[in-house]
């Protein structure tokens, strides 16, 4: 069985790093690797082949692959090049891109979304929304603090005194708290917020303050994700916001409830609050953002105030984040590949809740 | 009169060694001294008591050699033998008999005086009685005390209902006719006041909790010290009277302590009770029962191990107690103690939710293991504390296979010597599911949150 | 009353004695680590048992020829012995946890 | 007297800010700002017209100017429509500008040089070279964290542990020190060296690991600055920083000795031995780079490792550094504007170093 | 028979105070009820001497009335008018006027004696002339101690060559002559008995270093102790004997004790020497001295006050003693002391150097206060503690315009009530310049690495 | 030797009591904190002014004419009262500092 890595065409990452190519091969099958799908995240084609992967062109790989592996879907033009057995393992997002399985259905396809793997503990170790939300966390603070005209911690000096900035962070799922973490640790002060009620000891529990906003509405079957929120509730959110935004040097935004447009958080008058000079880093860019300025991908600068979407910030610290998400994709691959075949044990709550292309559904 | 001077020497001696003793005692350095020490100002005091000149003594050396010889034995064995975890039950059971002894001298005297061969002043004869009486107490409380820590009685079967009214009555009956006693002579009736006092003393100790009962076998020896000092009045003998006071003192004023390190007023114990339920932990499926550790015997227990490993999780984080828990983990090192600290990869809420905190805490990197590591390391560790940590040493992951997270790779704390878990309460964790290490074996609950809990042992351990 | 005040006129110094003994046994205690509650515990239980010296004494005085009361001084003998033996070897072995390591 | 704040032309920082106006109001003298001075540093022409200061053209303020304050010289053709009684104050770099106080002299300029303020206790308030270099330091970290591909802390997670980064930091003066201390903060081990022999507490005194390497020159004389070192020291350095960096993921470098070219610390061969993606921030990029491959103000990528080298990263964080930086000013002008008189006291220590244009000279 | 009980029953009851109140003395808690206590059981001791009854007594009442009344008036004043800051010199001439007291008592006895008026047996003979040779020592002793306290004689002036050799001779002379006075009677012999018992005191203290001063009224406190309790035997009181055991017993173990918190032995203490010159600080100028503060009084110092600023330098950092700092902070603020930080701008090696260290000890932002913020604060503050900073808080920056630093703000500590100052020694910091304000009158300095002193002033605290 | 013999066995238990004293003062003071130090001094001091007792004894006993007897006597009174009443008013006042706020 040949299992097929695509290098990805608009990102850095790679999805399986040479690492993990001899615990691949363990499982009895041939790996395939697109050439130079590692350059970007420093994983080199030599190194691949040192492990024992089979460097080869993209074309090769579309008619060879039996499991065809990357992070972003490959394209329905590519798709069809594909031998129709052939499992499909990618982020399909059918959330947001909800004729997905049904196009896949249509071609036959057998596919894995990584996204839709459950919140759980069990699946925690293949669940690669979480290893790289936590990246993007980490790196929307370290952007906003190269983005932010002033320093982060309070300074005394001879040259006079410098207040921390004040960062805001809206939604403290796991992007969220890694920035709260990592904001603290440059010496700034940090607020959240979120509207799940387990946030607020989460947030607690990294030191930064919790901003209370009463009437949130909650779904414990979700799953753990965050659901809709009453226009009344959003209403109050927003003014609350105004006013701490008014304060802060910073605000970090990851709202997302799925399979909906983010909820918009930091409207325009909002963001003209802000003091000049100060930086919006929006995670949730790619769902609408929760931002109303907010472009994804893109530094807007409105009045001197940065407004920054980037719903993929993984794909900027590559070489970790390709690390990551190889080996919660080699754990996942282990539950449906076991000596050198395929088995969708489809009673296995994880394959279940990933396979998008069940006949149910 | 240089021989009498070399025999009160040797009681001045034996004294003096026992408060010295007790004084070492006090102190964990020195306190196997003072044990020693005590020891062997008891040796010099026997050795004075055998020798010492008496008027018209008979002596029958051999009867007390066989004696001592005998008793000697069975105590040296059973004090080998015990088991360490056994310690306690051995104390109340030594404790019972020496309250005996004080009995059957009593009894012995004021046979003697009732059958005309000893003189007796009347104070002398109330001091019998007051022997007879509270040694009687410590005896058969002490014989309870035993059964209760041995497992041999339950709680429940002891107690009469309105047990303390009885108790009350039983007291007056007694006392009443002790003061009978005092006035009139009568052997029969002092061996029913004997009698009445052995009950008394089985009754007092009946209704109180098998997890008071350290505190009442501390009461129960200074109740055996004040009938040693008793007998010492009726003998006129100094060093009894005096060891026998200071036991009285002391042991008095250690179970003031013990209750006290209980949260816990003395009254509160002996009206007992509730008392039992203190220490019963909360049971899963209704019979399973999780046992608790109190602070003391933690700290000691990591005090005096080699090795430790940390196992912190979201609870930790809640608590922030990373800080307190660093000043544990150098109060040990200073000792000489082992510490490392595992990671489980999805212990807290976010990706590297524990490395923050540790190294805001300031725990250098080469203490952490990650998990293959601690899994390792966990063989030969002699104590893990889990601080605020549930799903990831969960063992279900490993051996259930109908729990929601088999075959989750876990920390495989039960690997470990022992396990001290540090929790709130006995509510599950972000999986929602029961957690069947906390009723481990190997496994001690310590509920509280965990700032408090470890700031105590700090504190505690300071103090060793 | 009288009878009181002359006990304790006369024996006003063994009442100092009493007393300081007391004051010493809280005193010695009084700081004493929780840890060591047991161990005290059973030290203190182990000097209880000097009650054997009084069965010394009774068996030492008792006429050969009464077996009563030798036999009685005999078991308390074995009681106290058991207590004062068995205490300090207990004690010892508990106090062996607290051998200072290195 | 009229005292000139002109804008940078090749600098996001302005010289002056407006809360430092009126203190200088305060001392007698009119106050003119270049237009649209302060606008990238986020201090707007309307905020400078608020506080009392006159917003004029470049032209104006070249003609009028008795005070002409920025931050770089003025170059030679601006400097003669000046009125030749007008005080420079600039950083003249007089030791690697050979020529500049010659030149100023011919043209009878009085120059103040910024960088010339001693390094002593009481001028540290006018120290613009310290609050300068801090703010680099500070930078220098954010900036390889950016580029990175790596995360600095520690992480143990579901996907994998991740090692925390090694930091490299050669020259430990103010902007090593804070590099030191940020990328601490950020989780990273650093360790550091510098040839001054305090250098090794100061390092210690935050928590890094100092590297020793025996048989340092040191001039007591040269007033806490470093000195040149024999060829036999740098080569030993250059092998000790060629086995350090090869385990290291960043290399921070700041080493400077006055007057000079900047040491070289780490040739290309040990640039050859760093692992891909490693990162090195040259600080000392103006005066040559303490590494070979330095292009001053370029990302170099050699074989996957990347060189920035920016000697002026302080006006990539252009609020912050121009408050400190105008705070610095204002305490050195208050030294020799004394009731809106100009009064260059040559028997006090500062202005003696400062004056680059003094007859002996 | 019932009143000599009570009499009995007083000096039982003032014996035990003497006792519980020691007890209660040793921990800050009920210290004070403790000195109440003990002063009762004294009040009562004294009312029952003069009541008890004493077969052919004259009772002298207005004599005894006139003297104690005399007494009592100078005592109370004395302790009233003396400052805080004498209060050991204090102690010591009240210790001394004690010492005195038993040697007039001593002489008149032996006075009565060889003039026949009284009775004494040898043994009495011996204990009186053990009473005037101690109280004698004690008496001088003390005196000279007070006026070395109160820097009325220099050190050096009081010591002659080989001071140590003369003072040994004169104790053998002493002692000779007593043994001698055992054997035989002699007034005269006496009084030159006594004499040189007097001026062996005075020789005795005189090599002692002044700072070792409280050591040596300790030592001679116990000596008034030992010589009360031989006045007791003399006069067969049992107060007298268990209070002056006490207090001798006591006071020897306290000298001890106090050795060891300076870190000294106490015969090392007593041959002297070099004892003077351990605080007497280093001088300026060679004429300033900057005084020094040990732990203990610089922890009740910091614990008994309403505001404490704490002002970190380089030092801080060298030591990495951030966090030590943070905890006896933390100490402080839960007994209701307000702490803050004064950071000025140039303290440490790189801007914002103290704010990176106390970020990393969690000190929250609003607790750090700038050179304004703090200026103002400092007028108000109680303490100052000054931890390894050195040119930040230079009064000469102020006031010397010779100084390379004039005009540069600095922190103005000398604004606050007192200051402490925590460094290694005496050198001067980065700007290399001499600190006046380690010679100011307010400021005492703590020598020692920070860390360390930091440590010892948290443990110390928690103490209180 | 054999006064010695006998002055021990007949003051046996006062001996006791001496030496409990003994073990009582040093036990009591043992582990007082450094702070306490010069408090405990002084109060230390105060009860040894117990001497006191001596010299009230002195002056009742002696002759109303034996001048010598009662001046020395009072001197002592005096000396002795001001160490008692100095002595404990004294280490009052220190350890007012002691007092718990709030
Ligand atoms: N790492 C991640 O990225 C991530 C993200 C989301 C979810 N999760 C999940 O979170 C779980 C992590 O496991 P875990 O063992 O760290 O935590 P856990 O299983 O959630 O257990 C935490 C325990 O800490 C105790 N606790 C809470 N507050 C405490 C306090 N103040 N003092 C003492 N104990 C306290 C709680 O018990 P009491 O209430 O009885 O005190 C609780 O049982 C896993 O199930 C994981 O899948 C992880
Ligand atoms: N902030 C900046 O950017 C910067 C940069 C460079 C220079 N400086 C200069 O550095 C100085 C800073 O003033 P400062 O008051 O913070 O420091 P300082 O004047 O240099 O004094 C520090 C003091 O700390 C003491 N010390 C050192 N190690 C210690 C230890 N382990 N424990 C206790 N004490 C210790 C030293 O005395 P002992 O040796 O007696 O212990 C020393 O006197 C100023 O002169 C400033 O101009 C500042
Ligand atoms: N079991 C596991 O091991 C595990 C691992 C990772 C995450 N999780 C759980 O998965 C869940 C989702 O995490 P995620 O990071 O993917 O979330 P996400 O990316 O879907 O959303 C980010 C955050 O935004 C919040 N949010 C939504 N609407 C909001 C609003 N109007 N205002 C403010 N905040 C709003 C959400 O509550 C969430 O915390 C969390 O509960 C997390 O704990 C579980
Ligand atoms: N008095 C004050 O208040 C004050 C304020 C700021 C700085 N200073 C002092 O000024 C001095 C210069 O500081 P700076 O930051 O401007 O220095 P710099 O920028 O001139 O040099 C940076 C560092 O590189 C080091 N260096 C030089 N050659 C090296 C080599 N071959 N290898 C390794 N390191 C080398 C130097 O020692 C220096 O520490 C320092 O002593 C500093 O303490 C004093």
């Amino acid at each position: 069985m040949k299992l097929a890595v695509f290098k990805e065409l608009n990102d850095q990452r790679v999805s399986i790093i040479p690492a993990s190519i001899p615990k691949l091969l363990a499982l009895g099958v041939e790996v395939l690797v697109e050439k130079s799908a590692g350059k970007e995240a420093f994983y080199d084609d030599q190194e691949y082949k040192e492990v024992g992967a089979e460097i080869v062109e993209r074309s090769f790989l579309l008619s060879n692959a039996d499991v065809a592996i990357s992070i972003h879907p490959l394209a329905e033009k590519e798709r069809s090049l594909l031998s129709s057995s052939c499992l499909l393992v990618a982020e399909f997002q059918p959330f947001n891109q909800t004729d997905i399985s049904q196009k896949l259905k249509e071609t036959n396809f057998q596919a894995l979304s990584l996204d839709m793997i459950p919140r759980t503990t069990l699946a925690q170790s293949m669940d690669v929304l979480s290893s790289m939300a936590s990246i993007s966390g980490y790196k929307a603070v370290l952007e906003a603090a190269r983005l932010l005209p002033r320093y982060f911690p309070m300074m005394i000096t001879a040259a006079g005194s410098i207040r921390p900035a004040k960062v805001l962070v809206l939604g403290a799922g796991v992007a969220g708290l890694q920035s709260i973490a990592t904001a603290r640790r440059l010496g700034a002060m940090v607020e959240a917020f979120d509207t799940r009620s387990a946030a607020k000891e989460e947030v607690k529990s990294l030191g930064a303050k919790f901003i209370e906003i009463e009437g949130a509405t909650e779904d414990t079957g979700a799953g753990g994700y965050a659901v809709a929120q009453s226009e009344d509730f959003l209403k109050r959110q927003r003014e609350e916001v105004q006013l701490r935004a008014s304060k802060s040097d910073i605000i970090i935004t990851t709202a997302q409830v799925r399979g909906r447009k983010a909820p918009l958080l930091v409207p325009t008058s909002t963001v003209e609050k802000m003091k000049k000079g100060s930086v919006i880093i929006d995670l949730a860019a790619s769902t609408g953002g929760n931002c109303e300025l907010t472009k994804n991908n893109e530094l807007v600068n409105h009045n001197g105030v940065f407004i920054y979407g980037d719903s993929n910030l993984a794909s900027k610290m590559p070489q970790d984040a390709s690390q990551l998400y190889s080996t919660n994709l080699l754990n996942f691959i282990k539950l449906f590949i076991k000596e050198g075949n395929l088995q969708l044990d489809l009673e296995n709550e994880i394959i279940k809740s990933a396979l998008i292309t069940k006949d149910a559904q | 009169m240089g021989f009498s001077f070399i025999i009160n020497l040797s009681y001045l001696v034996g004294a003096f060694s026992f408060v010295w003793g007790l004084r070492l005692l006090s102190s964990p350095d020195s306190a196997r001294r003072g044990n020693i020490f005590a020891g062997i100002g008891m040796g010099v005091a026997i050795v004075a008591t055998m020798i010492m000149p008496l008027v018209d003594a008979a002596n029958n050396y051999a009867w007390i050699l066989g004696g001592m010889a005998i008793g000697g034995i069975i105590g040296l064995i059973s004090a080998r033998r015990v088991q360490m975890t056994s310690m306690p039950q051995m104390v109340s059971i030594f404790n019972g008999l020496g309250g005996a002894c004080a009995v059957v001298l009593a009894m012995a005297e004021l046979n003697n005086y009732y059958a005309g061969i000893n003189e007796m002043s009347l104070g002398a004869v109330g001091i019998a009685l007051f022997t007879l009486f509270i040694g009687g107490i410590a005896f058969t409380g002490s014989l309870l005390a035993f059964a209760k820590l041995e497992g041999l009685v339950w709680d429940s079967t002891v107690t009469l209902p309105k047990h303390n009214i009885i108790n009350m009555i039983l007291l007056v009956v007694t006392l009443t006719l002790g003061i009978y006693l005092f006035l009139n002579d009568s052997l029969t009736l002092a061996l029913v006041f004997m009698a009445l006092s052995l009950v008394y003393g089985f009754s007092f100790v009946a209704p109180i909790g098998g997890a008071d009962m350290p505190v009442v076998i501390s009461l129960l020896n200074s109740f055996t010290g004040l009938s040693a000092a008793a007998a010492g009045l009726i003998y006129g003998n100094n060093l009894m009277l005096v060891g026998g006071i200071l036991v009285g003192a002391s042991g008095t004023i250690l179970t003031v302590l013990m209750c006290n390190a209980m949260n816990r007023s003395l009254f509160n114990v002996l009206i007992g009770g509730f008392g039992g339920s203190a220490a019963a932990g909360k049971s899963l499926d209704g019979d399973q029962v999780a046992k608790s550790v109190n602070i003391n015997d933690a700290a000691i227990q990591l005090f005096y191990s080699q090795s430790v490993i940390i196992v912190p999780g979201y609870g930790l984080a809640v608590a922030q107690a990373q800080k307190v828990c660093k000043e544990v983990d150098d109060l040990l090192e200073a000792n000489g103690v082992d510490v490392k600290y595992a990671i489980h990869p999805v212990a807290g809420r976010m990706p590297g939710h524990m490395n923050v905190l540790l190294a805001e805490a300031d725990v250098p990197y080469p203490k952490l293991l990650d998990l293959e590591e601690a899994n390792a390391a966990l063989k030969s560790t002699d104590v893990v504390v889990v601080v605020g940590a549930n799903d990831v040493v969960n063992p279900s992951a490993e051996d259930d296979p109908a729990s929601p997270i088999y075959g989750m790779p876990v920390l495989k704390v039960w690997d470990a010597k022992t396990i001290i878990v540090l929790k709130r309460s006995m509510r599950p964790g972000y999986a929602g599911i029961q957690n069947p290490l906390f009723f481990h074996e190997k496994n001690k609950m310590l509920f509280g949150d965990a700032k408090d809990s470890l700031s105590k042992l700090a504190s505690e351990i300071k103090t060793l | 009353m009288e009878q009181f005040f002359e006990f304790f006129n006369e024996n006003l110094i063994l009442i100092y004695l009493l007393i300081f003994t007391i004051v010493l046994g809280f005193e010695v205690i009084s700081k004493v680590p929780t840890v060591l509650h047991t161990p005290l515990m059973s030290g203190a239980n182990a000097i209880s048992g000097v009650v054997i010296i009084g069965a010394i004494l009774l068996i030492r005085q008792a006429t050969p020829d009464d077996y009563l009361t030798l036999s009685l001084g005999v078991i308390a003998i074995i009681l106290g012995m058991i207590n004062v033996v068995g205490g300090f070897a207990v004690t010892d072995r508990m106090l062996e946890m607290f051998k200072k390591k290195k």
